[in-house]
C-alpha cells in the first residue's frame, strides 16, 4: 500500500510517497501563488518520480501553510504534528525538533512514538526565521544554498545588534561596506538566528536528543550555530526540508489502516 | 554655474543636476551594495547624459543614507534637510513634508525658504518604510508601480492584523490563498502604511500646504488613504519625481553653498 | 485619526448604542432579527449576551445606566474620575464620583465598532504616549485626550506597584489633561500586617483626595448602604462561582465577561445585585436540571485563562469555545477573593482574601483597603509570579479546582508584567500536567494579531496536544 | 581627563572591584537608583549598580524574558548567565520598573538551569511610587529590613556611626560631583559628555573613598585646565538609563557636547544629599524616597519638567536628546510630554526610541541626531 503525504510551506512545497518499507519517491518545488498550484506540481513530480498515479495512493495528507487549500488531500494535519512524527522516524530518539522553516520557528517536544508532548512559535516578529536567511542572502546576491559554506570559512567573530529582519539588512550592508569579510557577517546573521531559535527552544525546556529540520537546517553554518548556541550536541537528518511531508506521509499510512491515532483525529475535528 | 545632488537612499540612488535653479538632468538608479559605487554610478550616468564632467560641477553635495561615503561630493547633508529643501523648490507652498523612503518614514515642518524647523522619523521596525510595500508588492507579484492604481479598485478593503512586514507577508499570502481580491489587499495595505504615517505627521502637528515626497510618494494608493486620515489634500508634486526631491534639495544646498552663503 | 471622528462625542454614542441595543428584545422575535440586520457589527455581541435570557437583557441595562450615570454626573452636580478595572468602584458611588473606567470602556468599543479602538490607540501615540504600552487604556484613553469624552474631574488608579504601564496611562492622563491624580501604591507582599497599614492609610488618603477635589465629605450612612450592596453581591458571586464547578458547567460562557464586568463596573449599584439575582437563577436552573450552559449543551472541555480574554471582533473567542464544546472556566479576572469565595474556602487561603465589617468607619476603610488590594490583577501580579498568594498559586489553584483540562493566557503586548514571567509560569503549570498555551495576539487591538491567525495557532494547540476531546 | 575613570566605565569587573575581592571582602549587586547603597558600605560591603554593558546577546535573556521587555534587564541576565557577575555576592532587585523587577524571577530560574550564576544573597526590596508619611515609614522599616538580612547574611553588623561616617563620605562625593556638574556646564568646557559619564558611572561600581580622592585630582586638574571645548552644540541627555559611554559618543560626534544629563546612571546618582543630623535609616529613606526625578514616582510630573527646564537654563542649553529603550513606557511616555512642553518653552528637542546594546548599526540613529543639529544650526543662524 503506497500513502503520500504533501508539505505546502511559504517558500516551497514538498511532498512525499511511502509504503510500508519507507521513502518511495519525494519532490520538492519553490511555492506558486496558490496553495493548489504548489500542491499539484510537486506532487506530480514525485508521482512521476515514483511511476505511479494518484489513484494509487490509498491516502494523502496535507500539511503546511496551505494545507486548508489542497483540494486532493483526504485529510490535513498541522505541521507541528508532521514534524515531530518525521522528525522520530528519521532519528528515533529525537525528543526535542527544532524546526525552521520559512516564516516561522518552532520547537517541539516528542515522545518516542512522535506524538508532540509541548511546542512553542517564535513571537510576533520574524528574527530568527528562515526568511531572515532569504532576505540577506537576496541583499547579499548569494544563493541560499552557499550561505553555509561561505559562513564556515569565517575566522572572526562579529555580531549583528539589529533583530529586524529588514534593518538587518540595512546593518549588513553598511558592514560591507566597512569591508568587513562576507564570510564574517553570514556567520554572524546565522548566530543571529541560531540564538533566537535556542532561546525559544530552551524557554520548553529541551530534553535531548535535539534534531533541526527544515529547510534552514540544509544550511551546515546554521546547523553549527544552532549547535553552540544549544550548547550541546545536535542531531543531522538525512531530509530536513522533507521532514514534515514525511511526518505527514506517516499519519497517511495510519489513516489507511485506519489505526487509532486518525480516530482521534476525525473525532477532535474542529468546527471550522 | 552647474551644481549637483546626490542622494544615496538605501533602495534607490539619486543624482541630480542643476543650473540657475532649474533642473538639468536627473537620474533614479537601484542602490548597489557599496553607496561609493551607487553614488558613482548615478552621478556618471547624469553626467554622461548631460555630456559634462565632474569638472563642469561647481559644487555637489552628498545625502541619504550613504552620503558619507560618496568620493565625489564637497559636503554631506541629512536627507531630512535636503528633503525639506526640494519639496519647498517643487510646491512652493509647502510647509510640511513627508518623506518616505526605504528605510524609515519622516515627517518635517519647513519655513518659506524650505529651512526645516522641526521633524519626526519613525524607524521602530520595518513596518511603515517603503521596504514594506516593495516586500507586499513582491508577494502579490504586481509591480510595485501599479499597487496604488490597484488599490483604487477596491471595494471592501482587508485590514492588514500584523505590524511586522514579514509576518504581514504571511497573512497577504493567506488572504490570497483564501481568494480575496488583489485589489483589496492592495488597498489594505495602502492604508496600514497610510496609518502608520498619520500617527508621526500628527505628532509634529502638521501645517498646510501638505507634500509627499520620496518614492513612495508615487504609490497613489497611500497617499489618498493618508489624505483621509489627515482630513486634507495632499499637494501632488508635479515639477519633478518626487523621489528625487532629496537629490533637489542637496543640488540647492549645493547652490547656497557655491553662492559662498557659508553656514 | 479620522477627523470624522472628531466631530461626536464618543461616549455618548456608546451609551445610545447600548442604550439602543438594551430595548432590541422589547418587541417581537421578528422586530429583534430585522433590528440585528441595521446593527451589522454589533450584532454578535448583542445575540451572544441578549441569547443568555434576562440576565443579559438586564446587563445590557447596567451598561446603559454605567454610561448615563458618568457622561451626566457633572450636569447633576456629581462629580467622575478616570480610574482602572482593578479599581472597587464602592468608595466613588459612595461619594458621588462616578468611574470611567479605561479599560472596560475599551471593550465595550470593541464590541460596538467595527473599527474597535484601532483610531484611539493610535491618536494616543500621535500625543507622544508610547505605542507599546498596554492597549486596554490606550483605547480609550486617547478618545478622552484628543477632548472627545465627557468632562473629566479627576484621574485615579491602584496599579503602581503593580503594573507600571497601567499607573503610567493614569499619571500621562493627569499630566496631559491637567487634572487631579492619586494613586493608591501597592507593595510587593500581599499578606503583611506592614501591607495592611500601608494600605489603610492610603486608602484614608484618597478619601482625603476625592472629599478635597469634590467638596463633599464621606456620608458614613451611604458608604455602609454601598458595602452592605456589595458583600450581598460578592455572596451571589460566590454561589455562581460555586455553581461553575459542577461538570457540566451550568453557567453560560457569556456569564464569565458578566461575572467581573459588573465587578468592576456596578460593584455597590443596586442594578448590579439584580443582575447577579438574575444569573443566578438562570445559573441553578441549568444546574438543577444537569444542563450545560454550552449552546451545543455537551462540555468536551474545560479551558482556565490564567490572564485575560481576547475582547476583539465581537466575542469571537468566545463564540469559538462555544462552538466546540470547550467551557470557558474564567480567567484571573473573573475570580473573586473574598472570604466567601469557594476557591478560598477550598485552599484556606482566608489570610489573602477580604471580608466586610461595617461597624464603624475605621472598620469600613479597612474593609475597603482590603478589597480594592485583593482585586483581580492588583492582588496576584504584584510580586513575584511564584510567590505565596501571587500568580503562579493562583493560576494552579484555580486551574485544579474547576478542573480545567488546559491553560491558556492571553494578553497584551503591552504587559511588561505577565510578558516578563509567562515563560516561566507556562514551565511551571505544564510541569504540574496543565497543557499550557501562549497567545501571541493582543485582546484590545486585532492589527497585531488578526483572530484568525490567532484561532489558528489555538487551534492547532488543541489539536496537537489532544485535548478534543 | 584620568583614564581610570573610562576603564571603570568600560569593564564590569573593575581594577578596584578585583583588588576589593582580593582582600577577601564582598560585593553586593542592585538595579536601581532607589537603593541606599550606603547601608552596604557601612557594611564594609562593596555596593555594585548592575548593569547590561558589554552583552552582545540575548540567548539567555530571551529564554526567561518574554518578547515586549526592555532590553536593559534582558542584557543584565544575560551577562549573570554567562558568568560576568560572578564576582558578585548577592543582589538586590528593586520594582524599579516592570522590566526590571521582572529580573527577580528570571535571574532566579536561569540560576536553577545555569549552576553558580545565581548569587548567595537574593534580595527583593520594595520601593513605594510615591512619597507620603506612611510611605516614608514603610520604606524605613524595609531598609530595616534589608539591613538585618546583610547582617545576617554577612556576618556582619552595621552600627550607626559606622553609618553616619558612610553617609558623610557619600556626601562628599556628591558634593564633589555638584562641584564637578558645574564645571561641566562652563562656556568651555574642560571634558566631553562622553567622559563625564565615564567620571559618574564610575562611582557606581568604585569604593566611594578611593573614588572621591580620585574626584578631587579630576576637579582640581579641571579648575586649572581652561578648557578648548566651544563653539559646539550643547546638549542635555535625558531619559532611560544608559550605561553606554558610546551612546553619548555617538550623540557627540565632532559637533556636540552633551554637557547635562537626567540619567539614573548619569547625574541622578548625586543630586540631593542626606541629611546628616537626621537619624542615619531616616534620612537615608528620605533622600531615596522624595527624590522624584525617575517617572516611576507616579504624578511627579511637573516637578520634573520644571527641573530639566531649570537644568535646561544653567547649562545654556541649545537642545535635549530624549531617548527611551523599547518598552520602557515609563520614560517613553514622559518623553512625550517633555516634547510638547520644552518645545513649546522653545527648547528644541529630538525623541528617539532604540533598542539596548551594542551599537553596532548606527546609521538611522546618526542621520537623526545630525539632522537635529542642523536645525538647531538653522534656529542660530535665523536667531
Ligand atoms: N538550499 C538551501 N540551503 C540553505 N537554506 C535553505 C535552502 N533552501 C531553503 N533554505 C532555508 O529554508 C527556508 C525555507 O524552509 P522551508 O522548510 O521550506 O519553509 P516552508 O516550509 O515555510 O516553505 C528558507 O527561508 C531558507 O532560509
Ligand atoms: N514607481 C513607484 N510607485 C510606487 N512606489 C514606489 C515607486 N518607486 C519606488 N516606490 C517606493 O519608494 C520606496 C523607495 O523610496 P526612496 O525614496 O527611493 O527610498 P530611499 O531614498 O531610502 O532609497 C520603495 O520602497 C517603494 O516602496
Ligand atoms: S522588527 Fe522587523 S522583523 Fe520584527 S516585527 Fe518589525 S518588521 Fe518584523
Ligand atoms: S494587562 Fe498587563 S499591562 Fe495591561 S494593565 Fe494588566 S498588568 Fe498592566
Ligand atoms: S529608570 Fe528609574 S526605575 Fe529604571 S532603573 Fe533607573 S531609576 Fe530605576
Amino acid at each position: 500500500m503506497i500513502v503520500a503525504g504533501c508539505d505546502v510551506g511559504s517558500l516551497t512545497a514538498k511532498a512525499v510517497i511511502i509504503d510500508e518499507n519507507g521513502i518511495v519517491a519525494s519532490a520538492m518545488a519553490l511555492a506558486k501563488r496558490s496553495p493548489e498550484e504548489s500542491a499539484r506540481a510537486v506532487m506530480d513530480q514525485a508521482l512521476n518520480n515514483a511511476g505511479v498515479a494518484m489513484t494509487d495512493i490509498s491516502w494523502c495528507v496535507g500539511t503546511g501553510y496551505g494545507r486548508k487549500h489542497i483540494s486532493f488531500v483526504n485529510s490535513v494535519e498541522s505541521e507541528i504534528a508532521c514534524h515531530g512524527r518525521g522528525a522520530v522516524w528519521q532519528a528515533p530518539t529525537a525528543r526535542t525538533v527544532i524546526d525552521i522553516g520559512g516564516p516561522d520557528c518552532k520547537a517541539i517536544k516528542v515522545d518516542a512514538s512522535g506524538a508532540v508532548a509541548r511546542f512553542i512559535y517564535n513571537d510576533k516578529c520574524a528574527s530568527g526565521t528562515g526568511r531572515f536567511l532569504e532576505v540577506i542572502a537576496e541583499a547579499l546576491e548569494i544563493k541560499l544554498d552557499d550561505l553555509g559554506d561561505i559562513s564556515l570559512k569565517s575566522a572572526k567573530k562579529i555580531t549583528l545588534s539589529n533583530q529586524c529582519v529588514v534593518f538587518a539588512e540595512t546593518e549588513i550592508i553598511s558592514l560591507v561596506n566597512d569591508g568587513a569579510e562576507i564570510s564574517d557577517i553570514i556567520r554572524a546573521l546565522h548566530h543571529a538566528v541560531a540564538n533566537r531559535a535556542a532561546a525559544l527552544a530552551k524557554s520548553i525546556t529541551i530534553e535531548k536528543d535535539i534534531v533541526m529540520t527544515g529547510g534552514v537546517a540544509r544550511n551546515a553554518g546554521m546547523f553549527e550555530a544552532l549547535k553552540s548556541a544549544l550548547g550541546t550536541d545536535l542531531l543531522r537528518v538525512d531530509n530536513p526540508q522533507i521532514n514534515g511531508a514525511i511526518g505527514a506521509a506517516l499519519m497517511a499510512m495510519d489513516a489507511a489502516r485506519g489505526t487509532p491515532a486518525t480516530e482521534h483525529r476525525k473525532e477532535g475535528a474542529l468546527v471550522e | 554655474m552647474m551644481v549637483a545632488g546626490c542622494d544615496v537612499g538605501s533602495l534607490t540612488s539619486k543624482a541630480v543636476i542643476m543650473k540657475d535653479g532649474k533642473m538639468v538632468e536627473s537620474v533614479i538608479i537601484k542602490s548597489k551594495a557599496r553607496p561609493g559605487d551607487s553614488a558613482d554610478a548615478a552621478m556618471g550616468q547624469a553626467l554622461s547624459k548631460t555630456g559634462l564632467s565632474m569638472q563642469d560641477i561647481g559644487f555637489c553635495v552628498g545625502t541619504g543614507y550613504g552620503r558619507d561615503r560618496i568620493s565625489f561630493v564637497q559636503e554631506a547633508v541629512t536627507e531630512i534637510a535636503c528633503h525639506g529643501k526640494g519639496a519647498q523648490w517643487l510646491v512652493p507652498s509647502a510647509r510640511t513634508v513627508i518623506d518616505i523612503g526605504g528605510q524609515d518614514c519622516k515627517a518635517m515642518r519647513i519655513d518659506e525658504q524650505g529651512n526645516m524647523i522641526k521633524f519626526t522619523a519613525n524607524d521602530k521596525c520595518a513596518s511603515g518604510t517603503g521596504r514594506f510595500l516593495e516586500v507586499m508588492a513582491k508577494v502579490l507579484h504586481v509591480e510595485l508601480g501599479d499597487l496604488g492604481a490597484l488599490s483604487a479598485l477596491s471595494k471592501n478593503a482587508i485590514t492588514l492584523a500584523s505590524a511586522c512586514t514579514v509576518w504581514a507577508q504571511a497573512d497577504v499570502i493567506q488572504y490570497l490563498n483564501s481568494g480575496v481580491p488583489v485589489a483589496d489587499i492592495a488597498a489594505g495595505i495602502n492604508s496600514a502604511m497610510a496609518s502608520r504615517m498619520s500617527i508621526i505627521v500628527n505628532n509634529i502637528g502638521f501645517e498646510r500646504d501638505v507634500v509627499m515626497t520620496g518614492g513612495v510618494a508615487k504609490n497613489a494608493g497611500v497617499v489618498s488613504a493618508l489624505e483621509k486620515l489627515l482630513g486634507l489634500r495632499i499637494k501632488r508634486v508635479t515639477r519633478a519625481d518626487p523621489q528625487l526631491a532629496g537629490a533637489i534639495g542637496a543640488a540647492l544646498i549645493a547652490m547656497e553653498k557655491a553662492q559662498g552663503g557659508k553656514s | 485619526m479620522r477627523p470624522e471622528l472628531k466631530e461626536y462625542k464618543f461616549d455618548s454614542m456608546l451609551w445610545t448604542t447600548f442604550a439602543a441595543a438594551a430595548k432590541l428584545r422589547n418587541g417581537s422575535e421578528k422586530e429583534f432579527r430585522t433590528m440585528l440586520k441595521y446593527i451589522p457589527y454589533f450584532n454578535g455581541t448583542v445575540t451572544a449576551v441578549l441569547d443568555a435570557g434576562e440576565p443579559g437583557q438586564l446587563f445590557l441595562e447596567c451598561i446603559t445606566k454605567y454610561f448615563e450615570n458618568y457622561i451626566t454626573a457633572r450636569d447633576r452636580g456629581f462629580h467622575n474620575a478616570i480610574t482602572t478595572f482593578c479599581f472597587s468602584p464602592g468608595i466613588l458611588y459612595a461619594m458621588d464620583v462616578y468611574p470611567i473606567c479605561l479599560e472596560v470602556v475599551s471593550v465595550a468599543q470593541t464590541f460596538a465598532y467595527k473599527r474597535g479602538t484601532a483610531e484611539f490607540l493610535d491618536y494616543c501615540n500621535e500625543v507622544g504616549y508610547t505605542e507599546t504600552s498596554c492597549s486596554s487604556q490606550r483605547g480609550t484613553l486617547g478618545a478622552f485626550l484628543a477632548g472627545l469624552g465627557a468632562e473629566v474631574d479627576m484621574v485615579l488608579t491602584d496599579t503602581p506597584g503593580v503594573c507600571d504601564t497601567n499607573a503610567n496611562a493614569f499619571a500621562f492622563a493627569a499630566a496631559y489633561l491637567k487634572k487631579p491624580f492619586f494613586s493608591l501604591d501597592m507593595p510587593p507582599v500581599l499578606v503583611d500586617p506592614r501591607t495592611d497599614k500601608y494600605h489603610n492609610s492610603d486608602f484614608k488618603a484618597l478619601i482625603a483626595f476625592i472629599e478635597k477635589n469634590t467638596g463633599r465629605k464621606l456620608d458614613i450612612d451611604k458608604l455602609r448602604v454601598v458595602l452592605r450592596e456589595i458583600e450581598k453581591q460578592e455572596e451571589i458571586v460566590a454561589e455562581l462561582e460555586d455553581l461553575a464547578r459542577i461538570v457540566p458547567n451550568p453557567l453560560p460562557v457569556t456569564f464569565n465577561m458578566m461575572l467581573y464586568a459588573t465587578r468592576f463596573l456596578f460593584s455597590g449599584m443596586k442594578e448590579c445585585t439584580v443582575v447577579l439575582e438574575s444569573m443566578l437563577k438562570v445559573a441553578s436552573d441549568n444546574a438543577s436540571r444537569g444542563i450545560s450552559g454550552l449552546t451545543g449543551g455537551v462540555e468536551k472541555m474545560r479551558a482556565f485563562f490564567c490572564y485575560i480574554d481576547h475582547y476583539t471582533n465581537g466575542l469571537r473567542l468566545w463564540d469559538f469555545l462555544d462552538r466546540n464544546g470547550i467551557c470557558y472556566q474564567g480567567n484571573i479576572l473573573s475570580r473573586s477573593w473574598a472570604k466567601t469565595a469557594p476557591h478560598v474556602k477550598e485552599y484556606r487561603t482566608e489570610a489573602s482574601a477580604y471580608s466586610f465589617d461595617m461597624k464603624d468607619l475605621d472598620s469600613m476603610i479597612r474593609t475597603m483597603a482590603d478589597h480594592n488590594s485583593r482585586m483581580p490583577m492588583i492582588k496576584s501580579i504584584r510580586g513575584p509570579y511564584d510567590a505565596p498568594d501571587m500568580w503562579l498559586q493562583d493560576t494552579l489553584s484555580l486551574a485544579k479546582m474547576y478542573s480545567a483540562d488546559c491553560i491558556i493566557y492571553n494578553g497584551t503586548p503591552g504587559c511588561r508584567n505577565t510578558w516578563g514571567m509567562v515563560k516561566l509560569l507556562a514551565r511551571d503549570t505544564e510541569q504540574a500536567g496543565f497543557p499550557t498555551f501562549i497567545m501571541y495576539g493582543d485582546a484590545f487591538d486585532d492589527r497585531v494579531e488578526s483572530w484568525e491567525a490567532s484561532q489558528d495557532r489555538l487551534e492547532e494547540f488543541l489539536r496537537v496536544r489532544r485535548l478534543l476531546p | 581627563m584620568n583614564t581610570v575613570f573610562m576603564e571603570a566605565a568600560i569593564s564590569l569587573n573593575n581594577d578596584y572591584v578585583r583588588e576589593w575581592k582580593q582582600a577577601g571582602k564582598k560585593v553586593v549587586g542592585y538595579t536601581c537608583s532607589y537603593v541606599p547603597d550606603e547601608l552596604l558600605y557601612a557594611a564594609g560591603i562593596l555596593p555594585y549598580r548592575i548593569r547590561g554593558f558589554g552583552a552582545t546577546e540575548a540567548t539567555i535573556g530571551d529564554t526567561y524574558f518574554g518578547p515586549f521587555i526592555c532590553s536593559l534587564p534582558k542584557a543584565m541576565l544575560q551577562l549573570a548567565g554567562e558568568g560576568k557577575f560572578d564576582f558578585l555576592d548577592g543582589a538586590i532587585i528593586t520594582p524599579g520598573c516592570d522590566s526590571m523587577r521582572r529580573l527577580d524571577e528570571c535571574w532566579r530560574k536561569a540560576g536553577g538551569d545555569i549552576t553558580g550564576v545565581l548569587p548567595k544573597f537574593f534580595f527583593h526590596f520594595g520601593v513605594p511610587h510615591k512619597f507620603a508619611d506612611y510611605t516614608v515609614k514603610w520604606f524605613i522599616d524595609e531598609i530595616l529590613r534589608l539591613k538585618v538580612a546583610v547582617e545576617g547574611h554577612f556576618g556582619v553588623s552595621i552600627n550607626e556611626d559606622k553609618l553616619r561616617e558612610t553617609i558623610q563620605l557619600f556626601n562628599k562625593s556628591r558634593d564633589l560631583l555638584e562641584q564637578f556638574d558645574r564645571l561641566r556646564i562652563a562656556d568651555k568646557p574642560a571634558i566631553t559628555g562622553t567622559e563625564a559619564l565615564a567620571v559618574i558611572l564610575a562611582g557606581t561600581t568604585m569604593p566611594r573613598d578611593v573614588y572621591v580622592e580620585l574626584l578631587e585630582g579630576l576637579i582640581g586638574n579641571m579648575q586649572k585646565s581652561k578648557g578648548e571645548m566651544q563653539g559646539k552644540v550643547r546638549l542635555m541627555l535625558v531619559g532611560s538609563a544608559s550605561d553606554d559611554v558610546n551612546l553619548i559618543r555617538l550623540i557627540e560626534g565632532e559637533r556636540a557636547i552633551v554637557v547635562a544629563d537626567n540619567l539614573c546612571f548619569g547625574s541622578r546618582f548625586h543630586v540631593d544629599r542626606v541629611d546628616e543630623m537626621d537619624e542615619p535609616i531616616q534620612a537615608l529613606a528620605m533622600r531615596y524616597l522624595a527624590k522624584n526625578e525617575c517617572p516611576r514616582m507616579y504624578g511627579e510630573y511637573a516637578g520634573r519638567l520644571k527641573m530639566l527646564t531649570d537644568k535646561a537654563e544653567k547649562a545654556k542649553i541649545d537642545g535635549v536628546i530624549l531617548q527611551n529603550i523599547r518598552f520602557c513606557d515609563l520614560h517613553g511616555s514622559e518623553n512625550g510630554l517633555f516634547e510638547r512642553d520644552l518645545e513649546e518653552a522653545g527648547i528644541p528637542c529630538l525623541k528617539i526610541e532604540r533598542e539596548y546594546g551594542p551599537l553596532v548599526e548606527t546609521g538611522r540613529l546618526k542621520m537623526r541626531v545630525d539632522a537635529f543639529l542642523e536645525r538647531i544650526g538653522q534656529r542660530r543662524k535665523t536667531a
